[in-house]
């Protein structure tokens, strides 16, 4: 079978780590089918249901290869299911998804050890911190459940809040760490669940004339790498992970399986890399910016 | 009358039976509504994709806009009344934990029952605030909007609950004589509110209250009852629209499922041509309003438009699809 | 009188201020003018009269640019042909008109709707200073109580035409139309009106004037021009002025006397048991001070007072439509406990309200859901589903029996002629078969024809046993189709004439406890 | 008059000026209106986390009201008329994008200018598709909401624009006099708005058309101008609320920014006692409105509740907010 078209449902295109994924399957699809292989993207919003529907449209359309961000891992088995029925291969990618074919993504829960790893270094074991949360979606519950596992392992760092929804965004992020540095003046370091919210976190300490926080995150967006080059910025470490790369691959394996060949393990790994102020030149960045 | 000659007579039930016909005529133009303009849209994306009109495809727009369809439903009646419940999608979702949640305790049968009763519960609460303390109804479902999708999270937990032996799977994925059974409730639910809609007694105090709350009143209406009543309607058809989106994907979320459905609801039935001043509109117009945004969302991604460009495109047709039909109906429009 | 009347040559050599020529308006199904022709000049006062539904209120549309008529006919102001678009063109013109359906704004004060749109401003800013003083002028003209802030939307319906008129006199304009402003004044209110009327003739405005009322016309109009079915028929100057006359161009035939006998006679009836007692009920002294009086079954008693003397909020009491702060109510004797519209129509007594527009009428219903809204419960089969043959038996029938001008029972009512609106909401409720039934400006805006009709419903009404409160601002009603008659004044009940205990009924002692002023 | 004796009219004098004086006393219960329920959700915050009521959580409050104040003046005038502005949060977005995407090009001062004028232009085109065509507000600017959220991700190009050196920082971050600059834009709109409200005629004809429609055309006022002002200024102080917004974050994102933002700022207007009907209504009222959102936003997050008990809490405080509202306003309230 030839690879004509693709159709990419991810969490939010509002994420310029989605777009980035929407972009790195793009060109491995036109590398691998030519400049004519349509590539169809869209956004979930994170409901399982809205995606569901995505699903059934991308199954009337024809196309030849899903790529799926799952809203939920285990409850998108029956979009999976009906992709198979319809002979149609169904890769998920960043968030594994029961049911597909294949799986590439990183490990969340590594990523949010790793950030919160350094976090408890830097506090030298001991002090209070704030987790600022995000949107309840599977990667960020992972992300989460990982800081805290890092953190469990120094008991003298006390969590002072890990419920406050930074929504994801800059603004989000902002307006929940003026609030939580206001109701908790000692806090002494903050793991932001994605890039976006930890600058917002770190336009909120500026707000408040705080120059003593630490602040980490996940994705390794350019926005932060610029943030880790910068002097005056709060920010200490991202655990980076690489869409473009994740998706391209996810492509791959997915033409493979499209040829007949079966991967040879289901799920490919892409391991989290934390970038920090330390190693920050020497990081390649997203693949594509 | 009796001095009136007959030619005069004969005259006047001419005229008469002429202006009967226009009056029908007129009456069918305003009950076709924005049919011919969802049949535009239907003929336009077949030309430009060749796959649009196909028994399969025609079936998985129908089931994809089954869900509003029963969300708008319910909005119809509340929004005859001259209200407005931008609770469903939360609701919604709420009904629909609830009801995946049962399966998985011992008590499965009462999952449907429990769903909608909820629903229903979430609705009179609504309704009550408003009917009793004249509350206005935005800000009162604004507020249960916020509060239940609180409520929603809580009682999913944060997660979603997922039951891969759901007992009540076929209405999401089963068919009767191959119309899916998504589309049957849907029809079925649209039937229905016509008939109480158009034939009842209660149709009728709906429209009322919507067209003259006061006059309502004075006519000796229990403008209490009939607000109380279609709030609680609308909840418990979110309810089951809850029970269809869990029957469908097997799970729900409290976080994220319905978030948005309100406007997708509203705008079908504002688009089906019911006013929100209440008092004027037809559940018929909803059921179109609904399948215009359906078929847009299902068409533009056969045409494989990029996301950015399908919400460019979706509202503009949106627009476009009210002003065609204030232009068709030009001059008949009162406001 | 006469003094004034512009004489036939004058008018031969002066243009008309106003003229229109071969109007038609054809709405969706109707052709409500064809090929209207209507001159009126500067200085005096023309009536425009015809049945309901003639269309008077239509052309008068027409001329304010609320609706565009077909084309082929022209409107010449001062002899210059004149194209009104919209409703400014008509203002810039010097048109000011009085709608029929009051068009106020609810939500704004007195003094705001009265200059709406011609705000004294400086640079943009609103000069409510200038604005509340030339308010209270007019205000003051036309005898109203209440200030220039009240909100509109407090006021009664009756002080709210006063609003209206109070804003058509401001508008300084030179062609003024008052399309029937007296349905909801008392006679004191009336007087001052014509006065005023006449003093805004003598400095050379043209006034076209629409009433229902015989009286009215005759002491008014230099001339009348009447409309029949959309057509001009004719008018007849001052002098020529006769009801048969009217009549006849009216209604298109000889109807010899029957349009004259607006009174019936109420000699027949006989007064039964008592129907309704109204004990001490009272709003808390708001509007409403405690009132007692009985009501007989088989009698129809008057209600009568200035504008704002707290009639309709009497009314609105016994029938459940406002809280009462006290007093007690009994139907057929015994005590019934009213707390809303519904419990007085399950306890028989019904409501005929004076806004037919805002209180009475689903305008955007058909003439048929609107005659039996307050039924279909009670027609309707098992599990509250509609008995439509019943509904339209019942639409055909009102519409027959009232003479409702309509094409179909499936029309809107939104669209009918004012006099036709009101009579669709007097036939939902006799639909209802009430046995206390209160009529509030029952004849509002009905032509005579029609209101012959209404009275000889309402004594049949009475001879059939129902109790009937007839509650009226035009005193010939009150004194013509009454047995005996309340008078109210600041909230009180202040007496009663006619009746076997009570004093004669004439105008003069109606007035004198109405005013409190002896004459 | 001559008829009536010096009595009765010294009478009628006297009851007129108690009248007036009622009158009075309504309308300052009237304009005060939230205000005591904004009070005590303060009061009861204090008590319960000892940290809210010091000068800089006020001031911290007021700067994250700001945003929402800008879009609910502009919304006030929309919903005065009775129309409705769902395109606000996406217009914020696209004029923030503008606004961040011109510092990044030669011309950095027409950042700013550019910016409103996106939103005064969006806000222009719905005015004039609800003024001339007669479509119904809400499906206008719901496809609006849809078409330029589209509009907005395409001229970011579906990326964050970012500018550390954002020239106009100075707005989201600096401060006059210890008052930060966003809350002295906020309340200096407010201002401006209760003037054009209050003051001029064109305040007048706003209140006018809301209140009655066919009135106000039947006056001879151009309804159209009207109506294209008020969508117009709330597009451009949309705009407003974009520039502001981008300089507080430095940043824009053409997906996210101003989700939901429409649903905010139309709580805060109706809160604040506007109604939806059109015609009633103050600027002051939106003020409130929207402190009292952002107050409890500020609050729930000092109490360190979980966001799913801040939706609970923030939906029925909102509920209970208008109840409170009513019940103190109880009697003089017609419906
Ligand atoms: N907007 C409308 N749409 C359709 N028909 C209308 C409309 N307005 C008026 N008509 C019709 O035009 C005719 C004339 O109505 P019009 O209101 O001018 O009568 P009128 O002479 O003022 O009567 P009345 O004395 O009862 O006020 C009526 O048959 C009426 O039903
Ligand atoms: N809803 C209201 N709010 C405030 N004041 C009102 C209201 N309704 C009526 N009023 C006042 O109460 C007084 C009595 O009004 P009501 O309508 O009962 O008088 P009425 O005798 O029927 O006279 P008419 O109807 O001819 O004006 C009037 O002064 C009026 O301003
Ligand atoms: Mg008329
Ligand atoms: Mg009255």
């Amino acid at each position: 079978a030839e690879l004509k078209s693709v159709g990419i449902t991810v969490g939010s295109l509002g994420n310029p780590f989605f777009v980035q994924i929407a972009k790195g399957a793009e060109a491995k699809a036109k590398e691998i089918g030519g400049p004519g292989v349509t590539v169809t993207v869209v956004s979930s919003d994170y409901d399982l249901n809205k995606q569901s529907t995505q699903i059934d449209n991308f199954i009337a359309s024809g196309v030849d290869m899903v790529l799926v961000n799952a809203a939920d891992p285990v409850a998108i088995e029956p979009a999976m299911v009906r992709l198979k029925a319809a002979g149609i291969v169904a890769v998920a990618v960043d968030v594994s998804a029961k049911g597909a074919a294949a799986t590439v993504t990183t490990n969340n829960i590594e990523a949010g050890e790793k950030a919160c790893d350094y976090i408890a270094q830097k506090m030298n074991g001991k002090g209070s911190m704030v987790i600022m949360n995000g949107p309840p979606v599977s990667a960020v519950i992972d992300r989460v459940t990982g800081c805290k596992q890092a953190i469990a392992k120094t008991p003298d760092i006390k969590i002072l809040s890990d419920n406050q929804n930074g929504k994801g965004s800059r603004e989000g992020g902002l307006e929940v760490m003026i609030g939580l540095l206001t109701a908790f003046p000692d806090i002494d370091a903050v793991f932001a669940i994605n890039d976006p919210q930890a600058i917002g976190a770190d336009l909120a300490a500026k707000q408040l004339n705080r120059d003593d926080l630490i602040i980490t995150s996940v994705d390794g967006a350019p926005d932060i790498e610029g943030a880790l080059k910068q002097s005056g910025s709060l920010i200490q470490a991202s655990s980076a992970q690489d869409p473009y790369a994740m998706a391209q691959k996810a492509v791959e394996v997915g033409n493979e399986i499209l040829q007949g060949k079966q991967p040879a393990q289901a799920t490919t790994l892409i391991p989290a890399e934390l970038i920090t102020r330390d190693n920050i030149a020497q990081y390649k960045g997203w693949t594509s910016k | 009358m009796k001095t009136m000659g007959a030619d005069s007579q004969i005259a006047d039930e001419k005229s008469a039976a002429a202006a009967t016909r226009k009056q029908n005529l007129h009456t069918i133009i305003q009950v076709v509504g924005m049919l011919p303009v969802l049949i535009l849209i239907c003929i336009g994306f077949e030309f430009a994709t060749g796959k649009f009109l196909t028994a399969r495809n025609i079936s998985i727009v129908m089931q994809q806009a089954s869900i509003n369809i029963v969300l708008a439903t319910g909005l119809t009646f509340v929004i005859l009344t001259g209200g407005i419940d931008l609770a469903v999608g939360a609701v919604l979702a709420v009904s629909a934990v609830t009801a995946v949640s049962m399966t998985l305790t011992g008590m499965p049968d009462l999952a449907i029952p429990l769903a909608l009763l909820v629903g229903l519960a979430l609705g009179a609460v609504n309704g009550s605030l408003i009917a009793f303390f004249r509350l206005p109804p935005f800000i009162v479902t604004l507020g249960a909007m916020t509060a239940v999708r609180g409520l929603s999270r809580l009682s999913a937990n944060d997660t979603t609950v997922f039951n891969a032996a759901l007992p009540f799977a076929w209405i999401g994925n089963s068919q009767l004589f191959g119309i899916p059974w998504m589309v049957i409730i849907a029809l079925a639910v649209v039937a229905i509110s016509w008939f109480v809609l158009r034939r009842t007694v209660l149709g009728v105090w709906i429209y009322g209250v919507g067209g003259n709350p006061d006059a309502a009143r004075l006519s000796g209406i229990k403008v209490w009852a009939v607000l109380l009543f279609v709030y609680a309607i609308s909840g418990m058809l979110a309810g089951l629209a809850g029970v269809m989106s869990a029957a469908r994907t097997l799970s729900a979320n409290g976080a994220q499922l319905g978030m948005g459905y309100e406007l997708d609801a509203i705008a079908a039935v504002i688009l089906g041509g019911t006013s929100f001043v209440g008092g004027i509109g037809s559940i018929f117009g909803t059921l179109i309003g609904a399948l215009i945004i359906a078929v847009l969302s299902n068409g533009l991604i056969l045409m494989n438009v990029s996301e950015v460009w399908q919400l460019i495109i979706k509202g503009l047709v949106i627009v476009g699809a009210v002003a065609l039909d204030r232009y068709r109906n030009k001059g008949s429009a009162r406001t | 009188m006469g003094a004034t009347a512009l004489s036939a040559q004058t008018q031969a050599t002066r243009p008309p201020t106003l003229e229109m020529r071969g109007i038609s308006k054809t709405f969706p199904g109707t052709k409500a003018l064809s090929n209207v022709a209507l001159k009126a000049w500067g200085g005096e006062i023309l009536s425009l009269m015809g049945e309901n539904g003639a269309g008077k209120s239509t052309l008068m549309k027409v001329l304010s640019g609320a609706y565009q008529a077909d084309a082929g006919g022209q409107i010449l102001i001062d002899g210059e042909v004149i194209d009104i678009s919209n409703p400014h063109v008509a203002r810039e013109h010097g048109i000011a008109i009085i709608y029929q359906e009051l068009s106020l704004l609810p939500n704004l004060s007195v003094a705001e709707n009265i200059f709406f749109g011609r705000e004294p401003s400086k640079g943009g800013l609103i000069d409510r200073r200038t604005m509340r003083e030339s308010c209270r002028d007019v205000l003051k003209r036309l005898g109203a109580t209440f200030g220039p802030e009240t909100i509109v939307a407090q006021l009664s319906i009756a002080e709210r035409q006063l609003v209206e008129i109070a804003r058509a006199l401001q508008s300084k304009s030179k062609i003024l139309v008052m399309d029937e402003p007296t349905t909801t004044l008392s006679s004191r209110e009336t007087d001052r009106l014509f006065a005023l009327m006449r003093q805004l003739r003598n400095d050379g405005l043209a006034i076209i004037y629409i009433s229902h009322r015989m009286a009215e016309v005759y002491e008014l109009s230099d001339r009348v021009s009447v409309l029949r079915d959309g057509t001009y028929v004719g008018t007849l100057d001052k002098d020529d002025i006769s009801a048969e006359k009217l009549v006849k161009m009216m209604v298109g035939r000889d109807l010899g006397s029957f349009y004259k006998h607006d009174h019936v006679a109420k000699a027949g009836r006989a007064k039964g048991q008592p129907m309704l007692s109204v004990e001490g009920v009272t709003d808390g002294g708001k509007r409403v001070h405690p009132a007692s009086f009985t009501l007989y079954a088989g009698e129809v008693l008057g209600l009568a007072g200035l504008v704002g003397s707290g009639r309709t909020e009497l009314a609105r009491l016994i029938y459940g439509a406002d809280p009462k702060a006290g007093g007690t109510v009994k139907v057929d004797g015994k005590p019934v406990d009213i707390r809303s519209p519904k419990d007085g129509i399950d306890a028989g007594i019904t409501y005929l309200t004076e806004d037919r527009k805002h209180q009475g009428l689903f305008l955007d219903m058909s003439v048929k859901d609107n005659v039996n809204f307050s039924v279909i419960g009670r027609d309707a089969r098992g599990g509250g589903v509609l008995n439509r043959r019943k509904a339209v038996e019942r639409a055909k029938s009102s519409i027959a029996n009232l003479k409702i001008r309509v094409a179909s029972a499936a029309i809107g009512v939104g669209t009918l002629s004012g006099g036709n609106q009101q009579k669709v909401l007097l036939a939902r409720w006799l639909e209802a078969k009430p046995r206390v039934m209160i009529l509030d400006e029952p004849t509002r805006g009905v032509d005579i024809g029609a209101k012959a009709e209404i009275y000889r419903i309402i004594d049949q009404l009475a001879q059939s046993g129902v109790a009937v409160l007839v509650i009226s601002s035009e005193l010939p009603e009150v004194m013509g189709i009454c047995d005996r008659i309340l008078v109210m004044r600041e909230g009180h009940i202040e007496g009663q004439v006619g009746g076997a205990d009570g004093p004669p009924v004439t105008q003069e002692a109606i007035m004198a406890l109405a005013t409190g002023v002896q004459l």
